[in-house]
């Protein structure tokens, strides 16, 4: 598929939201791919983080926002601890997970029932709550 | 005599006149008090530029000229010797700094900038009016260099030096000189064997009737200035007669303390008592008492005195000191690598398996600790999956060391070659960013490596090393196909960053030479100076001023030879002459300025119970003129009244 | 000596056996946990979006008590120990969100004054947030609870696991270096056991993930997990109840994935210190395991 | 609005050379400093920085090489001592010794030089224009 550039693509104003929102410089990635090599859950994603931000380079902000990825991270900051700019992932894929939820694009993730079921499990009222507020907005 | 001072306002193509009002400037300036002709040029340091400000100076009878445009450090030589060649003083020629300082840092506000660049000039013109003609200081030279390094580049510098016919001192802090030159293998971009391209040179400076060799030695102490520094050297203790010492190596040979090789890069032991390595310049041992049983069991041992045929052995040896005076001093202490435990993801360096380039390139030199032979420290296998790393602690701001260090591509390269060559049914990955491969050959070197070599580049960056289940497993990525990458290697060599000599930020701090932020010396300039120091007299070669290859090196220590000939085609160095002067009627005799001066260079008439400055010795650093009570040292062309009339100047409105 | 000690929501709930043994250990060593007066759930995790001022304000809502209470304030779940601290920064350093986030405090305590018989004061983040573990080193010092052990973990190859978010971001956290650290090591050593190295002590457990994909979890903690036994670790100890929750419950679906697999019991490194302070048994709690651990602390005689 | 004027004492090995490194990299600041170049910053008597007062500036930058930098062994620590000297006399004379300030700028720190000279120029707008009428004050001439 060919991808016709335009300079409006490239400098969208849903780029700069991202940029805003979660403190990175979209451009400072130099594409080395230590985010994707190192992340725990990479093998989940449809599209590696180092990808996403590509991507977000190239002003493709649709395709990001659809993906799976952003659902699948876990925040565990490993990305961002080793990018060597300084660029982190995390707050990257907070910014576009909570752009989702905030224009309620998609139904929150973790849906009544599930909740319950983990509810009624034994697992850490953290855990509930770190999901709802990462997943749920 | 009244003042007759030409303003020469240069557009530096647009770079100045893009921003500042050129024209503007020349013609309010035409007004100024003093002024008798002021224009404007394109290039004022192009030919016809020049001779502009030549043909002035003759047709308006200037008594002083102000070339507004780029930074003295550029071209204040240029004009003060076109001013020379028209008759004028030197001195009486002046720079206005309305490029770096002015046009390329206040882009956004042309009038602001043009407001500016006025009062930058009239502070140069209120200087002007006041300078006196001056001719230069004459001191004698001393034809002598100094180089401290004797790694490739101190070596080359020396030669070139020596062979110009001029002595060198060439100091080298550790055993034999030959630097990490000496450690290598084969090196890119022709494969020639290192040892087998350097040992000669190595030889040929042992013998060089001009250059006298101090290894095992370090520089103490440097005072003066160019043409005429004192050197103090500390010749460490070997606790070895090395004069007398034939090198037979007996000591060596019997004696029961052993500790890491430096030169071997722990890979293999050395004793206490040692030549670094077989090759060795000069080849004769020396003590180390950090590892000698004599000296850490209270006289238990001497098994090297008690066999040394000639009695070299000295426990007792002092240091010793010896001081010399040289004319100019080159600069070529090296680098090292980075520290391997600063790289905590790929095991801070507590995998045996995971190791550095120059440990691996130990291993494959064929005098190395394997006989040259890859094999895996942790059990001595021959490793049949070995996963090179670029930019380890390079590129990177966030955690590490922001430059690249530009050898490193090159040499893994050559490393996943030379490996290959040597385990036919070994694979070799190589972890890249980009592979820069910016010399003559390098690319074809690179492309031979992938293309015939069988050598696997992958794109991506790496995120972790680490064992398991005896292998080193490699987290990384191939950012081209979107996949994670998982290999389970036998070992891993990392490309560590190079970074300055550890030995030379204390040298430069004692010389007063600058470095950058991470310790690598400064040149004068980047493109037009970059062999020499801001300071006179300090020459920069070799990969102490940035990482940097063999031929690099080399190209750059002859370059610093040279330019230490040309100072020596001189028997004299001139020396500027803005120096302290005292007045005799109005001095008190209180002494401050004596006190005060960090050289020595004020002393007290007796007779006159006046102070009184030797001129061959100040540097007009002006602490003298500060500290006078009564005004009476003053700096030549920068006195007190020039300096109020400059403040004034840069506050008119 | 009282020190300010906020526990967190599941602490009080699912985690009672971390919080019962911390506080009966710290007893021991002299310390005295004084919990906060009052205190809400800290949100678990930090927000990494610019513009969110209410999310922070429940961890800062949490530090103002603390600092009527003392100048430091301990926790011991690793998520609110990165959420306090992170928050303590913004207040501290950002004077924006500061300034902001007060004025959000102010009404939220005239609202509350009603009830409480709180008075506002502007928090400026000026305690000091320290995991217990730093509490033993510093505070207490680990020259003290090597003293104060009576029974040496001798044999025990334990497996500390730090998970993330004690030492992510590493420049807001300061925790210890992110890549090797060995704080936990070292305590360990004091109580005579021997720490193993394994190299995923640091890798994601799966966090909150659990909740939305359990399958994500349980492929990041059998990762954890399979790593510690193959260093032969008799025991894993975790700082964090979700870390524990995740290492420890889906040890069965490793089971079927992983030839060979052993079950190894996972626990919070105060209960082991409870041991080696000669703690009741009854405040240290073993039933909430899926691996019990009985069996191997009994095995090496210290249980 | 207020433009400051300020006079800059740079010393020509390290902060005049980081001015020039600005330059080249491009780096922007505001335009309020006019430089004065010297040798060392130890070359600087406190009647310059007065004079300077006195002549109308709004601010005094001294920029010099860090301690154990100096080209000429120690002029930088006869600097700072001066200038702490120097604030007290300003303050005695009303004038507020924010207005002075030494910082030292090596030659590879042109960032630096920009963050400071952007800074101190704030602070003299923060302080406003220095109208003192110092020329009728004879104390301080
Ligand atoms: C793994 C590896 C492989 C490489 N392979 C190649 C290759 O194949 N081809 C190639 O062109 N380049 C290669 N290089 C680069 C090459 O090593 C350098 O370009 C070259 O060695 C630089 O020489 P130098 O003289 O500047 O520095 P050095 O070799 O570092 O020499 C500096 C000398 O100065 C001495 N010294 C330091 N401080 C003081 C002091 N204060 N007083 C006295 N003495 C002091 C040191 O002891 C040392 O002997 C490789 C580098 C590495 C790391
Ligand atoms: C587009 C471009 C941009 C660049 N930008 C930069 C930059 O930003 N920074 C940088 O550092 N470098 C830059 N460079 C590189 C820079 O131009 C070269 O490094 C530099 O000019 C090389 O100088 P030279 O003297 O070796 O060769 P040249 O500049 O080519 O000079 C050779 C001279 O020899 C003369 N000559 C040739 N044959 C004979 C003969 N047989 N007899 C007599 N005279 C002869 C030629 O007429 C010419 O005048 C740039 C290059 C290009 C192409
Ligand atoms: S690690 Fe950083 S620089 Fe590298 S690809 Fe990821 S975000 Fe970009
Ligand atoms: S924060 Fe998310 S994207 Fe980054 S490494 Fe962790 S799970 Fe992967
Ligand atoms: S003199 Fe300086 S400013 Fe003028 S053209 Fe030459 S380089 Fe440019
Ligand atoms: S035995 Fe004596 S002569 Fe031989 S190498 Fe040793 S010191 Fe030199
Ligand atoms: S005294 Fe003994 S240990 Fe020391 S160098 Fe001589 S032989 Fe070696
Ligand atoms: S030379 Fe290559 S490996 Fe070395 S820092 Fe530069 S890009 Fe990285
Ligand atoms: S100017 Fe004065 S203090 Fe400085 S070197 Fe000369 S005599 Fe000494
Ligand atoms: S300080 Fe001034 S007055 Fe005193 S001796 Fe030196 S020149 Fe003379």
């Amino acid at each position: 598929m060919r991808l016709r550039l335009t300079a409006g693509m490239v400098k969208d104003e849903a780029i700069d939201r991202v940029e805003t929102l979660s403190g990175q410089s979209i451009l400072a990635c130099y594409q080395c791919g230590r985010c994707s090599a190192g992340c725990p859950v990479v093998e989940e994603m449809d599209i590696i983080p180092s990808e996403v931000i590509r991507l977000l380079q190239l002003g493709q902000i649709d395709e990001v926002l659809s993906s799976k990825t952003i659902w699948t991270c876990a925040s565990c900051l490993q990305c961002a601890s080793r990018c060597p700019k300084g660029v982190e992932f995390s707050s990257i894929c907070d910014a576009l997970r909570a752009i989702v939820l905030r224009i309620r694009l998609a139904t929150p993730k973790v849906d009544a029932d599930g909740l319950t079921k983990v509810m009624m499990s034994d697992a850490p009222q953290m855990g509930v709550v770190g999901a709802l507020r990462k997943l749920n907005g | 005599m009244e003042e007759r001072i030409g303003v020469f306002v240069c557009h530096c193509g647009t770079n100045i006149a893009g921003v500042v009002d050129v024209k503007r400037v020349a013609e309010e300036l035409a007004d100024y008090p003093g002024v008798a002709y002021s224009t404007d040029y394109t290039y004022m340091c192009s030919d016809p530029g020049q001779n502009l400000v030549k043909d002035a100076i003759k047709k308006h009878n200037l008594t002083g000229v102000i070339v507004a445009a780029c930074s003295p450090t550029l071209h204040e030589a240029t004009f003060r010797r076109a001013g020379m060649t028209a008759g004028m003083n030197q001195y009486q020629v002046e720079i206005a700094n309305i490029r770096e300082q002015c046009s390329w840092v206040h882009q956004g506000d042309k009038e602001a900038a043009t407001s500016k660049a006025i009062r930058t000039i009239k502070v140069m013109i209120e200087k002007a009016r006041l300078d006196e003609a001056l001719e230069p200081i004459s001191v004698p030279m001393t034809p002598r260099a100094l180089v401290v390094g004797g790694g490739i580049a101190g070596i080359q510098a020396a030669l070139d030096v020596a062979n110009a016919g001029h002595e060198v001192i060439l100091v080298e802090k550790s055993a034999s000189i030959g630097g990490h030159m000496a450690q290598l293998s084969e090196t890119f971009p022709t494969l020639d064997c290192s040892q087998c391209i350097m040992t000669p040179k190595m030889v040929e400076v042992a013998q060089h009737p001009k250059i006298r060799l101090m290894t095992y030695s370090e520089v103490d102490d440097v005072s003066g200035y160019v043409g005429n520094f004192k050197v103090k050297i500390r010749k460490k203790a070997a606790y070895v007669n090395r004069d007398v010492c034939t090198g037979c190596g007996l000591c060596v040979e019997k004696c029961p303390a052993k500790t890491p090789s430096e030169f071997d890069e722990q890979l293999a032991d050395r004793k206490a008592i040692y030549t670094p390595f077989p090759q060795a310049v000069p080849n004769k041992p020396v003590l180390d008492a950090e590892h000698c049983t004599y000296f850490l069991k209270d006289g238990k041992c001497g098994i090297c005195a008690k066999v040394c045929p000639l009695d070299c052995i000295d426990y007792e040896q002092k240091d010793e000191f010896i001081e010399e005076e040289v004319g100019a001093i080159i600069v070529a202490t090296g680098y090292d690598l980075y520290p391997i435990e600063n790289l905590g993801e790929y095991g801070g360096g507590k995998y045996a398996d995971v190791i550095t380039s120059l440990q691996f390139e130990r291993m494959l030199s064929a005098s190395g600790p394997t006989g040259g032979e890859v094999l895996r420290p942790s059990d001595g296998e021959v490793p049949s999956e070995v996963v090179f790393l670029t930019c380890c602690g390079s590129r990177d701001t966030e955690n590490h060391l922001p430059y690249c260090s530009k050898i490193c591509c090159m040499y893994l390269t050559k490393h996943a070659m030379l490996y290959r060559h040597k385990v036919h049914d070994g694979q070799a990955y190589v972890f890249y960013m980009d592979v820069r491969t910016g010399g003559k050959g390098y690319e074809e070197f690179y492309t031979r490596a992938a293309e015939e070599d069988d050598v696997l580049y992958i794109r991506g960056k790496v995120s972790k090393i680490f064992e398991e289940d005896g292998r080193v497993m490699v987290w990384g990525v191939d950012t081209l196909s979107g996949r994670k990458i998982e290999i389970a290697a036998d070992m891993a060599v990392l490309g560590l960053a190079t970074v300055p000599n550890e030995a030379a930020a204390k040298l430069a701090s004692m010389l007063k030479i600058h470095t950058d932020e991470w310790g690598f010396l400064s040149e004068a300039h980047p493109k037009l100076r970059p062999v020499e120091s801001l300071t006179p007299g300090f020459y920069l070669a070799g990969s102490a001023q940035g990482p940097k290859d063999i031929p690099e090196s080399v190209a750059q220590a002859s370059a610093a030879a040279s330019k230490v000939a040309a100072l020596f085609a001189e028997t004299e160095y001139h020396r500027e002459p803005v120096i302290a002067v005292i007045d005799e009627d109005t001095c008190a005799g209180c002494r401050v300025c004596i006190s005060v001066c960090p050289y020595d260079a004020a002393e007290f008439d007796d007779e006159k119970k006046v102070a009184r400055i030797k001129e061959a010795i100040c540097e007009g650093c002006g602490a003298c003129i500060a500290a006078c009570p009564s005004g009476s040292a003053q700096q030549k062309n920068l006195t007190d009244e020039q300096l109020y009339k400059m403040v004034s100047a840069a506050l008119e409105v | 000596m009282k020190i300010p000690y906020y526990p967190g929501c599941t602490l009080h709930e699912r985690a009672r056996d971390f919080d019962t043994s911390a506080r009966e250990c710290a007893l021991a060593l002299g310390v005295e946990l004084e919990e906060l007066a009052i205190w809400t759930c800290c949100g678990a995790v930090y927000p990494l979006v610019t513009d969110s001022v209410m999310d922070v304000l429940a961890g800062v809502r949490n530090l103002s008590y603390a600092s009527r209470l003392g100048d430091k304030v301990v926790t011991l779940c690793s998520f609110c120990y990165n959420v306090l601290k992170r928050c303590n920064n913004v207040m501290r350093d950002d004077e924006d969100k500061r300034d902001k986030t007060n004025l959000f405090l102010r009404a939220d305590t005239e609202a509350r004054k009603k009830v409480e018989s709180y008075t506002h004061e502007d928090y400026e983040g000026q305690v000091e947030v320290l995991h217990y573990i730093e509490m033993l080193r510093d505070v207490v010092g680990y020259d003290k609870v090597a003293s104060a052990v009576t029974k040496k973990l001798e044999g025990l190859k334990v497996a500390p696991y730090y998970g993330c978010m004690l030492l992510r971001p590493k420049n807001e956290m300061k925790f210890d270096d992110p890549e090797q650290p060995t704080i936990f090591e070292e305590f360990l050593e004091t109580l005579g056991c021997e720490a193993v190295d394994f190299p995923m002590k640091t890798e994601c457990c799966g966090g909150f993930q659990v909740v939305n994909d359990e399958e994500l979890a349980v492929s990041c903690s059998q990762n954890v997990v399979v790593s510690a036994l193959k260093r032969n670790a008799d025991i894993i100890v975790t700082t964090c109840p979700l870390c524990r929750y995740n290492l420890d419950r889906h040890q069965e679906k490793m089971a079927e994935r992983v030839k060979g697999f052993s079950r190894v019991p996972v626990v919070y490194f105060t209960q082991l210190l409870g041991i080696a302070l000669g703690i009741d048994k009854k405040h240290l709690d073993f039933t909430d395991n899926s691996v019990d651990p009985l069996p191997v602390l009994a095995e090496k005689s210290l249980f | 609005m207020f433009e400051p004027r300020i006079v800059c004492f740079f010393c020509k090995w390290c902060t005049y050379a980081g001015a020039d490194l600005a330059g080249t990299s491009r780096k922007q600041y505001p335009p309020n400093g006019v430089v004065v170049r010297v040798n060392c910053t130890g070359r600087i008597d406190p009647q310059h920085v007065l004079w300077a007062f006195r002549e109308g500036a709004d601010g005094v930058l001294v920029g010099g090489c860090h301690p154990g930098d100096c080209h000429y062994e120690e002029g930088n620590h006869k600097t700072m001592r001066r200038v702490q000297f120097l604030k007290r006399t300003l303050e005695d004379v009303g004038i507020d010794p924010e207005r002075l300030q030494l910082d030292w700028i090596s030659a590879a720190e042109g960032e630096k030089l920009v963050h400071v000279m952007s800074d101190f120029v704030d602070t003299i707008k923060e302080l406003g224009s220095l109208e003192l009428g110092l020329k009728e004050q004879e104390k301080v001439a």
